[in-house]
């Protein structure tokens, strides 16, 4: 099997699944001859024609509200949000309109759109470059949102977005594109949305986390193990539907939990997975549930100072079980 | 609004069926609409708004249209549009009346919320101007399929202001979709007149900013509406483009059924509007002078309309409303209905 | 005293703070002649003229962005949206300029905006005029949200808002404007932002709630107390920044808590405020943290009968509280 | 943009030694420019966004405004206009090193991301557009107060596709706010040509939507800019509203240093820009013809700016970092620094 890094998984499941259906398509800001800034797109453009893969102008409401149009009327749209920061202007389009045209026609019309965006920090984006925007779109019934830390876990989850036949935001962390690298079959298959994955199985304390964070809980997984403390790791990478069966099976197994993400705390995903457990896992808590997250402040600097403050690490995240596991 | 008397357009390519057509499609959304606004006296259904002196200029475009073909996007005002895009009566106050069966949303959007999937009609919500980069969407997928279907999306001029309806015709522009843009410009949102929402006197000169032609036309001279509607879709469907196509209307009534036009409108102004740009009277007038319609055919036709009135509102008023339960259907597709 | 409704509250505010402050100004949609759509700026055109009470285009990106701009420069806008499902637009100008405008100009620049906006539902509004928008901005440092539940509370906060040197959302529950009565003092008063009040004192139970369902719960724990259980309802009334002692001491004199809110559930604020408990008040908790919130649907529908279903009534917290006083 | 050979702009009203502070400004803006891409290479400033090719655009309009008077919305490309708006070498580098002393961000922001409440420029951030409506806010305050300050916004012809440009523009044309929205039109939206971007030919054209002028002046004729822009500002100045003023100008450079113009540009059409279009030596030539400037005064402005560079960069490179802690500061006003 090949190994491949997460942008290589995304390309590749964009160019099997544009060669497999004819009405996907793809549109977004530079997604052609430059192939999107980060090259997700690249080769795209040239092997399915400017009528498939179209640069549109600098309009995220616009590429959204398109792209909805075009879901409508038999297309498999794969909209790009060039960073997720600038997703903002289009928040009135994914909420109002993808997220509400099944229900409010009844089931009448539907809406098969996939949106992709880069996301995270950890590449001195600054401010407007690194922001964690998946909270926001959590609490959207009629939305899903797809956060997939690995290349397998990309390729097959954004395959299963692009089939699916209701609007999924697909959230591709920046700092994993490069960096993750493993193993990806070629060609077909399709991993379904709504399934969190075990990534270390654990006794004792148990790490509920998603995206670039997996990788870091991992490590910190790892440090613990030395000093004889065994830790599970949750990969939710759905994060809506969220996978209650799982996050409740690792929160019964070790009666300790620790919830991981970059995106700053209050008001974060953290708080709706700690509410579930605190409501129907109860019984089997045997300590606080504990959040780990970005601090409350807008976002992460331009210096590296700022941004390494900011930022969560493995050394953070051991910290942090250490603590949990004395309790 | 100019106050010239207007001069009305001869049709030749009319027949005087397609005439009487569509004076009845006038009548009949007149007729329903006021309708409506009585039951809503009556505390029978909770929210009215008016297509009332927008009638001209939506069967006048509709009627370049083909009902289950071309796809449109209408807004709020639009009954006459969707009655001539052949919704019928019952699915109207289906509509009003919140039922279960109203085909455009089962009883959850408000009235006027259009949409089917069987005329092409897409399902619209509230916030303005979000439909205008849908149809850009809804005709880009026409155009990759090779169809000749026309997209055409209908908007009030207050909602020009908003930057999707920038966005939406900027990328239809840019691609030369086969998209009409129509804006049917009463010169009101809501208590907002004309001069605070723009600072130019016709929407039409909006096309400019985008390289695409721009027209005004009066939504009171029915035939020249649909002349100009015909000249903008024949322009689509030849992969010329879009047109941003502004139709002068007058809002007769208040904005909606929770609004009193006269604490901001002055009562004269819609007097003179009234006088020189009323659709229904307008068109009856010019039928009259045609030769194709007369006294009795006009009795008919309105005893025809109260019976059709009648019958959707005694059917829709019968109809069940929506189970509880089915509030949790279809938030995604993959979700069994309750029932 | 006089007996004011929500409504007449928030106009006295309004009335009182333009009549203080020459830079206050209003802007919005039809808030001139019209008086907004409810009437909350009835009268103040007349009094304070066109150039402080603007109305504008129909355009709530640039109704927020024209206020940010307004109040880097020396005044203090308060911008109406005309329901608060329309404030989707203007998501990008409320959270990546008036959030972030301090922190990024690293303390230079403020933006002392305060934008109203009338939520939540029973008012037939259906889809698209009925929606509780709060948790979507209670994640976001450098914003506040207000969400006042009593004429008293509307006025002393709306002008500890218009006063505040940085961006506050001020939730106005359609719902209670005529129908929540209750005495006003006549002139100047200001309540503090971040401070929630404890509506009822109870023993058994409590409910953290805000917006029309601290009536509705009110009248729950008054059934409640005619069954012997005693219930404490604490109204947040400030969003962001949560009260965190106020609720923490809550729990902690309970040990039991129903979080209620219209809102639907998942990702709603009653997760932060569970995941707050679950961790800093777990070792007082009797009971699991039990929230109770609107269906994850995406609104609540026109229809009476689909209405009535999504909402939340005195008896259906009712109910849930009983079984949470049985666990 | 037309490749016609220009003929510079006679400038009667500006005297030889602003000519000259005018040539000096956009050398420097070049040589700091050029400086912070040397160091990107060299690893030492993570990211640069340049001004090269669109000095004389940002020179020649800055010249219209008072510095600490007018107030100020730049982009990222607007380097020289910073300059010209007396910002220092230093503090630009200081920005550039994301240095606590930054006066922009303290650090926090990208470079090139400028403010300062001192000079009236007005913090920005990196979604495009946004700053437009601000603009129309900035000016609608200072028409308030009966101030005659005038306020300019500046940003590409790519972000003109933006809902935010629509609606600024929209609420500054209705108030008639005393604004003036500069476009600095590259051709280039990162790797979108003008084409994709619209489908008109000057950005200009979009003003009539509006109902306020539009101009097109060539940026690498410094004067003429200079006078379009003094002729925008004394309108707005006398409450004769907003003026759009579109400068043509060539993007020299990739977009950023994260980016490869030759992966979707051809290098002839950079090179025919170049030729036409290049500012800095357009105006050059233009001093020499005029007697302005010669051989040892160039080479006397040179050495002076390359102390400044070098300066500037040394002391950059030399100042703090921000502290770690001091990210929790400036959240909200009330929340006091941690150091
Ligand atoms: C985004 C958004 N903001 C506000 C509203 C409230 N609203 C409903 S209709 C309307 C006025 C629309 O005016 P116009 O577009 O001219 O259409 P008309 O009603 O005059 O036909 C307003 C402000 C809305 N529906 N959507
Ligand atoms: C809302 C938003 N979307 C996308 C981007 C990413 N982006 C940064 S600059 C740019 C192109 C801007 O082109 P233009 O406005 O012509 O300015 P130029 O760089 O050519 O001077 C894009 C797409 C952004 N900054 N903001
Ligand atoms: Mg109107
Ligand atoms: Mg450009």
């Amino acid at each position: 099997m090949a190994q491949n890094n997460v942008l290589e998984a995304v390309r590749e499941a964009l160019f099997e699944e544009m060669e497999r259906d004819g009405t996907v398509v793809l549109l977004g800001e530079d997604v052609g001859a430059r192939g999107g800034v980060f090259r997700a797109t690249e080769g795209l453009q040239a092997r399915f024609g400017p009528e498939r893969v179209i640069d549109t102008p600098l309009a995220e409401s616009g590429i959204v509200g398109v792209a909805i149009g075009a879901a409508l009327n038999g297309l498999r749209p794969v909209a790009e949000v060039q960073f997720a920061d600038f997703i903002l202007p289009a928040m009135n389009q994914l909420i109002s309109e993808a997220a509400k045209m099944r229900y409010r026609s009844n089931g009448a019309f539907g809406c098969p759109l996939t949106v992709r965006t880069p996301y995270g920090g950890g590449v001195h984006g600054a401010l407007y470059h690194s922001q964690s925007i998946e909270a926001l779109f959590c609490h959207i019934p009629g939305l899903m949102v797809v956060a997939p830390s690995t290349p397998y876990d990309a390729k097959g989850l954004l395959k299963a977005a692009i089939r699916d036949p209701d609007p999924v935001l697909f959230l591709e962390h920046k700092r994993t594109y490069r960096l993750i690298k493993g193993e990806v079959p070629e060609g077909d298959y399709v991993l379904p949305i709504g399934k969190a994955k075990v990534k270390r199985e654990g006794t004792d304390l148990c790490v509920i986390t998603y995206g670039l964070m997996v990788h870091y809980s991992l490590e910190a997984a790892e440090a613990l193990a030395r000093e004889g403390v065994s830790v599970e790791v949750l990969d939710l990478r759905t994060l809506l539907p969220l996978d209650k069966e799982a996050v409740l099976a690792a929160s019964k197994k070790t009666g300790k939990v620790l919830i991981v993400h970059e995106d700053n705390l209050t008001g974060g995903l953290g708080g709706e997975v700690a509410a579930l457990i605190a409501q129907d896992g109860f019984e089997s808590l045997d300590a606080p549930v504990m959040r780990l997250a970005g601090p409350d402040v807008p976002a992460m600097g331009f210096a590296k100072t700022l941004e390494d403050a900011y930022l969560l690490s493995p050394e953070k995240i051991a910290a942090a079980l250490r603590k949990l596991a004395a309790y | 609004m100019s106050t010239q008397p207007q001069t009305l357009a001869q049709a030749p390519e009319l027949p005087p069926a397609d005439l009487l057509k569509m004076h009845y499609l006038m009548l009949l959304a007149r007729r329903l609409d006021e309708r409506m606004w009585l039951l809503n006296r009556q505390g029978k259904i909770a929210f009215v708004i008016s297509c009332q002196g927008h009638e001209g200029a939506q069967v006048g475009t509709a009627w370049a249209l083909r009902p289950g073909i071309d796809w449109v996007l209408p807004y709020y005002r639009d009954l006459a549009l969707v009655l001539a895009l052949k919704m019928t009566p019952r699915e109207i106050m289906l509509g009003a009346f919140a039922r279960a069966e109203d085909p455009s949303s089962g009883g959850r959007q408000m009235p006027s919320h259009y949409g089917s999937p069987r005329l092409k009609i897409v399902s619209g919500s509230s916030p303005v101007a979000t439909k205008i980069p849908h149809a850009a969407g809804v005709a880009l997928a026409c155009k990759l399929r090779h169809e000749d279907a026309v997209t055409a999306v209908y908007f009030g001029e207050g909602s020009t202001s908003q930057g999707d309806f920038h966005e939406g015709l900027n990328f239809a522009a840019v691609q030369r979709l086969p998209v009409v843009f129509v804006c049917e410009n009463n010169e009101w949102a809501i208590s907002t007149p004309l001069s605070k929402e723009m600072a130019i006197e016709r929407v039409a000169q909006r096309g400019s900013a985008y390289g695409i032609p721009g027209e005004t036309v009066n939504g009171s001279d029915v035939v020249k509406v649909y002349q100009a509607m015909k000249q903008a879709v024949a322009r689509a469907r030849q992969g010329e483009g879009p047109t941003l196509l502004e139709v002068l209307t007058v809002r007769l009534t208040s904005h909606s059924s929770d609004d009193n036009q006269f604490s901001y409108r002055p009562k004269e102004e819609l007097q003179t509007e009234q006088e020189h740009h009323e659709p229904l009277a307008a068109f009856a007038r010019y039928l009259r002078q045609a030769g194709v319609l007369d006294t009795p055919k006009e009795q008919e036709l309105e005893a025809r309309v109260a019976a059709e009135v009648d019958d959707a509102t005694a059917y829709a008023e019968r109809a069940a409303p929506p189970a509880p339960e089915s509030l949790l259907d279809h938030v995604y597709a993959d979700a069994e209905p309750q029932q």
